[in-house]
């Protein structure tokens, strides 16, 4: 189970990495023609069969909302409104991110120190995810609340949650990456254990690493999101999502432009993490 | 390697037992100490019943309503299972479709990956509308489209994990497209097939649990841990998570089961 | 050990890869004939194109300029015609198949019956001694049992020409020797003619009947030397003065190249 | 030396990992105050200086000022857990507060109210409240904390995150008989402005007819009224009809999935309507007229909350003000939609939506029934009606004790004023 939500990081097959600079022209292009695809598919079934705003609303008209202006045409525009709230979800999200990666590396490398743990935890770090999330994310809050975690804290513990597992899975896998005969060679120099984890160790998992955190950083946005949604919040997009639903009926196109909103929010934050692989381990580094 | 395991079959009962325990000991001693710890804290420090119930008192739960639990952990479990024999079957017929003509996999792949990125939960509303937010439908699309993915980017890996040697091992016997498809790219992705049904395993489970959030019949998992939840019945949710748990990990362990039967020379596939 | 009628012909054989840097030239002019049921090694510094010129006899690649000829017909023709038995320096089983189904894979491709199949496989496995592993799992084996089930799977079909790209190259020398000596059992059992890649200079004198010493940049052949050792060789073979007198002037031609 | 350029790149990750830190900080510190003070900008000029201080600078904040900062919400975790519970609050504190007298400047008190559901025209009374100055007026610095789909507020207040909580009485009565001790200090909503409502052609007319329909509700707390007109009717909920998990919108409604549906009159009443259908088209099951009405929204808090007589002062002085705001929406609807829509941060609220929202609520505020002596009193006779209700059809095992509410915040909210 662990391979493969890392393998999820993947999407240029090993093979095919030497032709990049070819295959890179021909899937911006085939992505844009998916995209004009979709739209032409959008529009087309809407006007075959009829679709009615409350199915489907036009493109057009999901875009043009975030130019509408709120508070009865006085407030700000909706774009910006949107703005705001996913900056309460990114915010979260990122807390998240940050609590649920320190976590998951920790949780790595004490593993790789002790077996005895490793397998005495591991099991639950795995089965952790069997908990749907979205059940228990009211008493998560309320819990936090009690203990004294600001409500924003509960929704970041919310996506750490979701965020630990990848990385705890994936840098325990970086971290035993090593290739099998550096370990003897450290060895042979005597290194100490800190020195074979500071030299050895972790500069062979960043690349386990990263393709790790891609995988959270969506999780941690999904995370915050389901934190914000059953449970409220003063800003946020799962908030806008549930308002958007309430009044759907009058106004289809606020709940689509939300989940596209929420949808590039995850995206974004997945490109920022490939960006910082780009920059950390090189310019090798897989998608 | 292979004289490791080997060597495991025959080892004498004792020594099976020992490894046994050492495989499980540590796991099953932790899930003692929490248990134990959760009900002392919870009765110690005078934790109340709404922030979490003791286990002694989920499980009481348990016993109290386990075929009650059961039967509507059944129905979600139905939602469950359709929504990923729909989205583990197209997935992998996409990737299928992708190995043969790559420039499906080139649009495709990256919305695949991108996909990821789409909180399903926020899609959940829309889902309900063009599928019905009551009934099972809705859940089963909502699995669909959370097994699709993971199902179609491993399976496509899987696709093309032969190594070029095994392909011009094929090219040599002058094999037909579709001798090599059969003979060596599907074996040598059901693997990685397995793995994503292991992971949509869980995912439909907790997939289908979500989307009852957003409407569903009393006997629904999902509708009942809320709705007890909403009136302060923790112990009772508690149970009903706890079987929520137990379906996901059942589910999980019959493709494990599944994967061994089909695949007896993959002996290394434990996680 | 004269060639009268080659069963392959190359003339003139170029070829050149696009890499970052422009061109790299693998093979410059090569020009060699290959009679029937001969052994002939190609030996060689790594990136002098021994690889490439095997991979284009068994139409894996495909020639920038020049040609080959198979039994008179192209490479692709030969290929199809099922002529072509390849050894890799990987084993390249199918983990998925037992020993058995393994050496029947190319049997099965070419649609024989299943109990022909099983005869036939059957009889490999006797001839690389493997007949208690036929239900085994490659990863079961170890290497030098790996890459005997791949000479197996090779051999089933009877091809007529045997290519093997350092197929011994991962085993202990020991090994490799014993592999070395079952090889030329097998081949003097079969007809087969077998073109051998090797880095090894006494694998390529034992084995061959002529070794092919190649030069690096651009891939060409610095020198063609017959084997005049009688067969069949073994153990004794190798302490042989003559032996390793061909060893040095083979070895003088590598240094030269 | 590949490696040595990916060891070198260590500390940019240790950076990326601190820049990522402060952005999570940035806006979520500042999310809940920006929206609990927005529009009120006078809060901040009004405030004491030992509370600026105090709100301010946690680093110096000495332990017996933690109470000050009773707004869970904005706080730091490590300062929260004192700071919550307002029970445990510091005796030498203590002294000062009670002392103040409202709008006698002084460190304002500030209380939380947990709301039933996100920022709407359901709670412009409180909204008003803040935006108006009346909790400034009465020396509180109020948090509205909005709700959700699944937060029940009398979870949120027994675990501190609120003072003060909104939900509908059954649910406190099941929530106290489950052992969470809370109490109901006043009664805003007088009538239930729950309906069930069908289309004409499903022939709904009365509970009677519901049997064997596909019946939807919002499962978790605001079942009952329903639960108990079926039972009433001899409709056996678990047999009889196919009751279904509603969600926060009528869109399985429309789409023909439910035959009937549970519909605020404020609320979803008006989204099928503004779906482009006719009052005429539907029928409506009243449950004030069925019999089986209970009652809705009022405020409650814990009970150890009120053992402090300074606490008690505070709740009156939020009732006082609160009810304030209800009158003030009574008399400006137009204004108060304004304060609401100024409220609504996912900006998806229209304005003819919270029109018709505060309306139809004001309609369940006023006219005051004959019982009551004034806004959010609690008429002895209507909590019985909902405490039997309740009992008889299975929301509660037993009648609840005495405690279950207080007049008495309400009538020193009242005596004051």
């Amino acid at each position: 189970m662990s391979d493969d939500l890392i393998l999820l990081g993947h999407d240029v097959p090993a093979a095919s990495r030497r032709v990049r600079p070819l295959l890179r022209e021909s899937r911006t292009f085939a992505v844009i023609t998916l995209v004009v695809v979709i739209v032409v598919l959008w529009e087309s079934a809407k006007l075959l069969f009829h679709l009615p705003d409350r199915k489907l609303p036009h493109i057009g008209s999901i875009l043009l909302e975030f130019g509408t202006r709120t508070q009865g045409g006085s407030g700000p525009y909706w774009g910006v409104l949107m703005l705001n709230n996913a900056a309460a979800t990114l915010g979260e999200a990122l807390t998240g991110f940050v609590l649920g990666g320190v976590l998951g590396c920790l949780l790595a490398v004490v593993f790789t120190a002790s077996p005895l743990l490793e397998r005495g935890l591991l099991p639950y770090v795995v089965g952790s995810q069997l908990v749907p999330i979205l059940a228990i994310a009211p008493m998560v809050v309320i819990g936090m609340g009690h203990l004294g975690a600001p409500d924003w804290l509960s929704k970041a513990i919310i996506a750490a949650y979701l965020t630990f597992f990848p990385v705890t899975i994936g840098m325990l896998r970086g971290l035993r990456s090593a290739p099998p005969d550096s370990l003897p060679l450290m060895h042979s120099y005597a290194a100490s254990s800190s020195q074979i984890f500071w030299k050895l160790r972790l500069p062979a998992s960043l690349p386990y690493l990263f393709t790790a955190l891609k995988i959270a950083a969506t999780a941690s946005i999904i995370g915050s999101i389901i934190g914000e949604l059953p449970v409220g919040a003063a800003r946020g997009i799962g908030v806008v999502v549930v308002n958007a639903a309430q009044y759907y009926n009058s106004r289809p196109q606020n709940l689509w432009a939300a989940v596209l909103v929420a949808s590039l929010l995850g995206l974004c934050f997945y490109g920022a993490v490939v960006l910082a692989e780009r920059l950390i381990v090189g310019p090798q580094a897989q998608t | 390697m292979a004289v490791v395991q080997a060597n495991l079959k025959q080892l004498s009962p004792a020594a099976r037992g020992r490894a046994f325990a050492w495989r499980w000991g540590p796991a099953l001693a932790t899930l003692l100490l929490v248990l134990v710890l959760w009900e002392v804290g919870v009765r110690l420090f005078h934790v109340a019943v709404y922030l979490l119930p003791p286990p002694s008192l989920i499980g009481a739960r348990l016993l109290e309503r386990g075929s009650f639990l059961l039967g509507i952990g059944l129905y979600t479990f139905e939602e469950a299972l359709w929504g990923f024999i729909i989205g583990c079957s197209l997935g992998a017929a996409v990737a299928v479709l992708s190995v043969r003509w790559r420039w499906i996999a080139h649009g495709l792949l990256p919305f695949a990956v991108a996909s990821n990125a789409v909180p399903i939960i926020a899609l959940a509303p829309l889902v309900g509308i063009w599928f019905g937010s009551t009934t099972q439908g809705s859940k089963i699309v909502i699995v669909a489209i959370m097994t699709f993915f993971p199902t179609l980017l491993n399976t496509y890996r899987g696709l093309l994990s032969p190594a070029p040697e095994a392909l011009e091992l094929m090219h040599s016997y002058a094999a037909t497209s579709t001798q090599s498809f059969l003979k060596l790219r599907v074996p040598a992705a059901l693997p990685f097939l397995f793995n994503a049904l292991k992971i949509s395993a869980t995912l439909s489970i907790i997939g289908a649990i979500v989307s009852e959030f957003f409407g569903g019949p009393l006997k629904a998992l999902g509708v009942y841990i809320t709705s007890q939840a909403g009136i302060g019945h923790y112990a009772e949710a508690w149970a009903a998570i706890v079987v929520a748990c137990g379906l996901g990990m059942a589910f999980y362990l019959v493709i494990v089961v599944a994967e061994r039967l089909v695949m007896p020379w993959n002996t290394t596939g434990e996680s | 050990m004269q060639v009268q009628a080659p069963v392959i012909a190359i003339n003139n054989l170029t070829k050149t890869y696009e890499g970052g840097a422009g061109q790299v030239v693998a093979l410059a002019n090569v020009s060699l004939q290959i009679g029937a049921g001969e052994f002939i090694s190609l030996i060689g510094p790594s990136g002098c194109g021994k690889s490439t010129l095997m991979r284009l006899i068994g139409d894996l690649t495909q020639p920038s300029a020049g040609s080959i000829a198979v039994k008179g017909k192209t490479p692709t023709c030969a290929r199809r015609d099922r002529d072509y038995g390849i050894v890799f320096q990987a084993p390249v089983l199918y983990d998925w198949r037992t020993v058995q189904r393994n050496v029947e894979l190319p049997l099965e491709i070419m649609g024989q019956p299943r109990s022909e199949r099983a005869r036939r496989s059957a009889e490999m496995l006797k001839l690389v001694g493997l007949s208690e592993f036929e239900q085994a799992y490659p990863r079961q084996l170890s290497g030098g049992m790996q890459q005997r089930v791949a000479i197996a799977r090779a051999l089933v079909f009877a091809p007529s020409i045997l290519l093997m790209d350092e197929p011994f190259g991962a085993l202990d020398e020991l090994t490799r020797e014993r592999m070395q000596g079952e090889l030329l059992e097998i081949w003097a059992r079969t007809n087969a003619t077998v073109i051998f890649v090797t880095h090894s200079i006494p694998e390529a004198v034992f084995l061959s009947d002529r070794v092919v010493v190649m030069s690096p940049r651009p891939g060409r052949i610095e020198a063609i030397i017959p084997i005049d050792l009688p067969r069949p060789r073994d153990t004794l073979t190798r302490e042989d003065p003559h032996f390793f007198a061909l060893a040095t002037e083979v070895r003088e031609r590598l240094r030269h190249s | 030396m590949q490696r040595q350029k990916r060891f070198a790149a260590l500390p940019i990750v240790a950076l990326f990992a601190l820049v990522l830190a402060a952005c999570g900080q940035t806006p979520a510190t500042t999310s809940p105050a920006a929206t609990a003070v927005a529009g009120s900008t006078d809060t901040v000029a009004t405030m004491a200086p030992a509370m600026t201080m105090a709100a301010t600078d946690a680093a110096t904040m000495a332990p017996a000022m933690t109470m000050a900062a009773t707004d869970a919400a904005t706080m730091a975790p490590a300062m929260t857990i004192a700071a919550t519970d307002a029970a445990t609050m510091a005796p030498a504190m203590t002294s000062t507060t009670a002392a103040a007298a409202p709008a006698a400047g002084g460190p304002k008190d500030k209380v939380t109210l947990q709301l039933k559901w996100v920022a709407q025209g359901q709670f412009a009374g409180y909204y008003a409240a803040k935006e108006k100055g009346f909790y400034d007026a009465e020396n509180l610095d109020v948090t509205l904390r909005p709700g959700g789909p699944d937060i029940v507020p009398e979870q949120v207040v027994a675990g501190g995150q609120a003072q003060f909580g909104l939900d509908w009485l059954p649910s406190l009565l099941s929530n106290r008989e489950q052992g969470v001790p809370l109490v109901n200090i006043a009664q805003v909503f007088q009538r239930s402005g729950m309906r069930e409502i069908s289309f004409k052609d499903k022939n709904i007319n009365a509970p009677t007819d519901l049997k064997g329909k596909k019946v939807g509700v919002w499962v978790g707390g605001n079942e009952f009224e329903l639960y108990a007109a079926l039972a009433k009717n001899n409709i056996d909920k678990d047999k009889d009809v196919s009751i279904v998990s509603q969600k926060f919108d009528m869109n399985a409604f429309l789409g023909g999935e439910l035959d009937a549906a549970s519909a605020m009159t404020f609320n979803e009443y008006y989204q099928v309507l503004a779906a482009g259908h006719k009052p005429e088209e539907f029928n409506v099951i009243d449950f004030n007229k069925e019999g089986t009405a209970m009652l809705e929204d009022g405020i409650f808090t814990t009970e150890s909350f009120l053992q402090d007589a300074k606490n008690k002062d505070i709740a009156a002085r939020f009732l006082r003000a609160s009810f304030k705001g209800w009158d003030y929406c009574r008399d400006n609807a137009a204004d108060c939609v304004k304060i609401v829509l100024k409220n609504d941060a996912s900006g998806v609220m229209k304005a003819d939506a919270q029109r018709w929202q505060i309306d139809e609520i004001n309609k369940l505020i006023y006219p005051l029934p004959s019982c009551a002596k004034g806004i959010g009193y609690m008429c002895p006779d209507a909590f019985k009606q909902t405490a039997d209700i309740a009992q008889k059809f299975g929301v509660i095992k037993k009648a609840p004790d005495d405690k279950a509410y207080t007049q008495e915040i309400w009538q020193m909210a009242s005596a004051k004023q």
